[in-house]
């Protein structure tokens, strides 16, 4: 049986008197999609965050691809990971943001290009080469040019998934990358993500509030509720079937508002 | 050269003299600057456009020239016309001008930051522009005003030295007359240092605890 | 009858001298403006602690009194400057304090987002900083530049009181050749405006040029 | 040091603190330096091997500073000799001598003849240069200091008696006569001399430990004064040879 | 009869080359609730501001309460009126604006009693009195002291409605007073209207997209499109069955964004 690439280890997480994860623990397959559905400030961001090294944590240990993530090894004991550790680590690792977060002045093609030039040392050519290629499988070949000004919601979104695949990460985490868009921009992001989890074989987190999508996309759900997994299972099971009252509760009412599950 | 305290001890009476004048010459400044900033800021806002343009180009004049050929200005060539003022009046009226167009900036800039939608609030409650301006307007405006105008107070407070162009006895000047009679610069200059620098230490804690108490914009 | 176009000369050589000063002053304020306001964003206590020593001792006393210590003080220390050199050191520090406050305001104003896309990127904080936060926040900075080399421009004034012969200088000396206040005064006065105007056509200039691609990103 | 000589042959210039208060020192329209101080100064530094002097305008009061702190190699510029200043600096001998006078409005109407009279009155105010003799010539005779106006230089000096911001103006003799005929003004009158002020002697300022330089300098200036030269440079500015042969830097520094 | 309370004869209405209101024409009865609506940009607000004259006409006549609005007589003809003038028709006119206005560094209490001490030097306490029987009817009574940085959007609202009233106009204008709030604070809202409708014989202007609401308030709906009034009648006919096009489909857009009607 394979290691597993992501293994959470009763991590806390507490910004000054709030302790937002309480000792949380879980692990991800190699190639396993996740889905991180639960109400609004359950803590599904903040492990994201932690994981993409946004964050510090507060105690407990992560490991990722099999070394540790916020630790090294130091004579024979585990200390505080420095700089130089978390941005080997990070290698592993990509992240698609809610608000896209593009660099604003420079073009499309530039946003694709810029990390794997300076962080990969690779030459122009092939950067632009295999930029091309990403913009062209998320249907944005034809904007390379463009700023990002120039594009709509939606679009800037392909370009951020393109981007973050640039470096091709073992791990992909997306957080409600659908949320800041337009409903009608929503569905072209979403097909780029379905073509996603259909052709690689990335590791990939989503945390989503959209029901119909994480059903499609992930081989697993986990509904979290206040910093804690609530339930989990494949998500079939969860949808239909929600043993825990709380997940019962959260699904009545995201159907009430309207999102189809 | 060396340090010399006794020096120091045998000149500070002087010094403090000399600050006395420097911290005069800044509050009158400071009080001449908030009421020309304002007579330039309704200028500009409410007045015919001929004088408003007027008024804009003088406001830009002022800002693009130094203070110290305005002090001479005033000192020197007013009399011409039959102004003659004594020293500290005209560097007071000097700080003032000058510091006034960048008062009448920060008025401005305050008063656009009220949004629209109060002048319809009361209109639609039916007060009349003074009790507008008085009620409604001023009292929203003012607060976040009061640092940028506290960060101008303590920028003229530093340019007071060029009072001593014009022969005003202020800190400088009388460091300056103490270092032509004894020949020694080092003590008087750097004294006139930590004199400003502790001033403007205090007002910097001073600034935010003010920025603290009045610029919270976001609870509008 | 008065020389007047000797005595006109005479001023434009001064305003020759008040531009060099404000060229390089601004010039060595932008150099010190970037050490100490990127320095004041350092991770490291020291740089963080040197850098804010700098800003508020230079902020905290007058331009007036550091020329008079740039001029006079320093050198006992050795270091003899001559009053060109004096004037650009004293303007440079002066002004590049207020600066530096203006690059730190600006580098920080590029939010959260860009940072944290630059980690998520893997680029490295100088790699960031270079190549996203400065291009963005250059046109952030430009604006208040531009008043602070008018500022800086109006304290060459001041040097004229170290005996640099600048603009405000020979108008000085014109007067006490001549016994005439105002033609000299007026004549600087104008002078002085000319080259304030200058600097902000340039500034904007500039402005239009670094937010080029940028248009509606920001209203 | 002792090789500043040779520093500025090397230099081929000599740095000197000039006050821009025509007849002692003057700043043409062309922004060529002249006045009796400069132009002896120029004429000795020539023959001593430094071809040409480059001047630098300054207060009185900054002189001796700048000197000190290396700004100045040498100071030419009526600055008088009195005995604090000879403490300070190295003087040659004597070069440019001149009484005390007062500019004030016509007919005196405060009666003010000496330094002691302006003391006297208690509406009387002196304008004088900063740090200049003057200045200290009222101080000591007890004039406070709020009534003793610091005047950044005489055309605004002149200019503020004309506004009655002051009441006196005070130079000596050669710098107000020729300040008062420049302003051709019906209602400024001259006092000169003042009563009670002895006769000064300026002499070229070095900073000490510049002796050697001096001495070079004092061996020049007697030759020239001996052939007539010196005379003949200065007595057209209105300053007179022979005040200045007759009397000494030692006298002049130990005078009370 | 009565006569109309409101008759706006055929005014225009110019933003530099835009033209807004070309040529419209209404009355409004003592008494009267209306409601008006259609698409966005259409002329709604526009109308209300006019009548609280925070915009000005550029031509047509609009008579208020059986005087000229924007008009003097003066010498037997009609000559545009002075802020005298205006300042007395505005004793008629109370408005509740999309974003409250409230007055921020005044408390609840003070933002209602404000205007009637000031406009009609009402003693402060007879001005307390009749502002907290207001504040009680929309139920924000309790909230007196508070100011309006702690409200929720809803109570904002509320409260505006009370300062609104307190200078008890004869006619009332609501421009969209619902929209800039949560859905779960909408209800709050139109809850005091509708006792605001049943309880008084004030006449209103209501410009809304709540359909349910208007088709509830209005005695009578108008459909706007670009300036012109293109349908109107009582909100059963309007809303069943819409005679013109325009108002079909508008009818048919809103009810597929998911507003109920
Ligand atoms: N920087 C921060 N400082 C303080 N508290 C924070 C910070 N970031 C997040 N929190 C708190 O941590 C908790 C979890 O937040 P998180 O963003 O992970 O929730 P979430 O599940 O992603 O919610 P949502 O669905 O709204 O995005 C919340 O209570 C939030 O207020
Ligand atoms: N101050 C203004 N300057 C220029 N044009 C304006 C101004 N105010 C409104 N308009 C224009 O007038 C037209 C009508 O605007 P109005 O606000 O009355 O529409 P509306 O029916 O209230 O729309 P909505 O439902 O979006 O509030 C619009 O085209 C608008 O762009
Ligand atoms: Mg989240
Ligand atoms: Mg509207």
């Amino acid at each position: 049986m394979p290691e597993p690439i992501i293994r959470i280890d009763n991590i806390v997480k507490r910004y000054g008197p709030l302790t937002v994860l309480d000792g949380l623990s879980m692990e991800v397959m190699p190639g396993e999609k996740l889905a991180l559905i639960g109400p609004s400030g359950s803590g599904k961001t903040t492990i994201l965050r932690i994981l993409m090294t946004l964050e510090t944590i507060s105690d407990g240990f992560i490991q990722v691809d099999g070394e540790q993530l916020y630790h090294i090894k130091k004579g024979g004991s585990l200390v505080p990971a420095d700089e130089r550790h978390l941005h080997k680590m990070r290698e592993k690792i990509g992240m698609v943001f809610q608000h896209f977060n593009l660099f604003p002045h420079k073009c499309v093609l530039d946003n694709v290009t810029l990390a794997p030039m300076l962080t990969k040392g690779m030459a122009r050519a092939a950067a632009e080469r295999r930029a091309m290629e990403l913009l062209d499988m998320v249907g944005m070949a034809d904007k390379a040019k463009s700023m990002p000004a120039q594009l709509s919601g939606g679009q800037k979104q392909r370009v951020a998934i393109a981007r973050a695949l640039a470096l091709s990460p073992k791990i992909m985490l997306f957080d409600e990358v659908t949320s800041a868009l337009d409903p009608e921009l929503v569905e072209e992001v979403l097909n780029v993500m379905r073509k996603l989890a259909a052709e690689t074989d990335m590791t990939m987190l989503l945390v989503t509030h959209e029901m119909g999508f994480a059903h499609d996309f992930a081989d697993r759900v986990l509904f979290f509720d206040r910093g804690k997994i609530v339930e989990e299972g494949r998500p079939e099971d969860i949808f239909r079937h929600p043993k825990q009252e709380r997940t019962q509760t959260f699904l009545r009412k995201i159907i009430a508002a309207g999102h189809r599950v | 050269m060396e340090w010399d305290w006794e020096f120091v001890r045998q000149i500070m009476p002087t010094l403090i003299e000399g600050l006395k004048i420097t911290i005069i010459a800044t509050v009158l400044g400071a009080a001449v600057a908030a009421v020309i900033g304002l007579v330039f800021a309704i200028l500009r806002m409410t007045a015919p456009a001929p004088i408003a343009r007027a008024t804009s180009f003088a406001v830009e004049f002022i800002r693009g020239t130094p203070l110290l050929v305005q002090l001479y200005f005033i000192f020197y060539v007013l009399p011409d016309i039959g102004i003659r003022l004594p020293a500290l009046v005209a560097g007071v009226i000097g700080l003032g001008i000058h510091y006034g167009t960048y008062a009448a900036e920060v008025y401005r800039a305050g008063i656009e930051n009220v949004p629209r939608g109060q002048w319809e609030a009361a209109k639609a409650t039916n007060l009349t522009a003074p009790q507008t301006w008085v009620h409604v307007i001023l009292p929203q405006a003012i607060p976040p005003m009061i640092p940028a105008l506290a960060n101008y107070l303590i920028a003229m407070f530093k340019e007071t030295p060029l009072l001593s162009a014009i022969t005003v006895l202020e800190l400088m000047n009388q460091a300056k007359s103490i270092a032509n009679s004894n020949y020694r610069y080092i003590e008087p200059m750097t004294l006139v240092g930590v004199f400003f620098l502790i001033m403007s230490l205090i007002s910097v804690f001073f600034l935010r605890w003010l920025e603290e108490r009045y610029a919270r914009v976001e609870e509008r | 009858m008065i020389d007047w176009s000797g005595y006109i000369g005479l001023i434009l050589q001064g305003a020759w001298v008040t531009v060099q000063l404000t060229l390089m002053g601004s010039a060595l304020a932008v150099v010190v403006a970037f050490a100490a306001g990127l320095g004041r964003l350092s991770r490291f206590m020291a740089v963080r602690a040197l850098a804010t020593t700098y800003i508020e001792f230079f902020r905290g006393t007058s331009i007036f009194v550091q020329l008079f210590w740039v001029y006079f003080v320093l050198p006992f220390a050795g270091i003899t400057l001559t009053p060109l050199q004096a004037g650009v050191l004293a303007l440079g520090l002066n002004v590049g304090a207020y600066g530096a406050e203006v690059v730190r305001g600006a580098v920080k104003a590029i939010g959260r987002e860009q940072r944290e896309a630059c980690i998520a990127l893997n680029l490295t904080r100088s790699q960031a900083m270079r190549h996203i936060i400065l291009p963005q926040a250059l046109p952030l900075m430009l604006p208040t530049f531009g008043n602070n080399a008018i500022e800086l421009l109006k304290g060459t004034a001041v040097v004229s009181l170290i005996s640099l012969t600048d603009m405000t200088f020979q108008a000085q000396v014109v007067r006490a050749q001549t016994g005439s206040t105002l033609i000299p005064f007026a004549t600087i006065l104008v002078l002085y405006f000319v080259m304030a105007w200058l600097i902000s056509l340039g500034m904007r200039w500039l402005e239009r040029r670094a937010s080029r691609g940028l248009e509606g990103v920001r209203a | 040091d002792e090789n500043k000589l040779e520093e500025l042959k090397e230099q081929g210039f000599a740095r000197i603190a000039i006050a821009n208060e025509p007849p002692f020192t003057a700043v043409g329209a062309d922004g060529k330096v002249s006045g009796a101080a400069p132009d002896v100064a120029r004429e000795i530094f020539k023959r001593l091997g430094v071809p040409d002097v480059v001047a630098s305008i300054s207060e009185y009061g900054a002189m001796i500073p700048g000197l000190q702190a290396g700004r100045h190699d040498a100071i030419t510029a009526g600055l008088f000799m009195k005995p604090e200043r000879c403490a300070a600096v190295a003087y040659s001998q004597p070069i440019l001598c001149d009484a005390e006078a007062f500019a004030l409005k016509k007919g005196n109407p405060l009666g003010l003849k000496s330094y002691k009279d302006i003391a006297d009155n208690p509406d009387a105010k002196i304008g004088a240069p900063g740090g200049g003799t003057e200045e200290k010539l009222a101080l000591e005779a007890g004039v406070p200091r709020d009534r003793v106006i610091v005047v950044p230089d005489g055309q605004s000096g002149l200019k503020m008696l004309q506004d009655g911001r002051i009441d006196v103006y005070s130079l000596p003799v050669l710098s107000i006569n020729d300040l008062v005929s420049k302003a051709n003004d019906p209602n400024i009158e001259v006092v000169a001399p003042v009563e009670g002020a002895p006769v000064y002697c300026d002499g070229a300022a070095f900073r000490k430990g510049d002796e050697a330089l001096r001495d070079a300098f004092d061996v020049e200036l007697a030759k020239m004064k001996e052939s007539g030269e010196f005379a003949k440079i200065i007595e057209p500015y209105g300053f007179s040879a022979k005040a200045a042969m007759s009397t000494t830097r030692e006298k002049l520094c130990a005078a009370k």
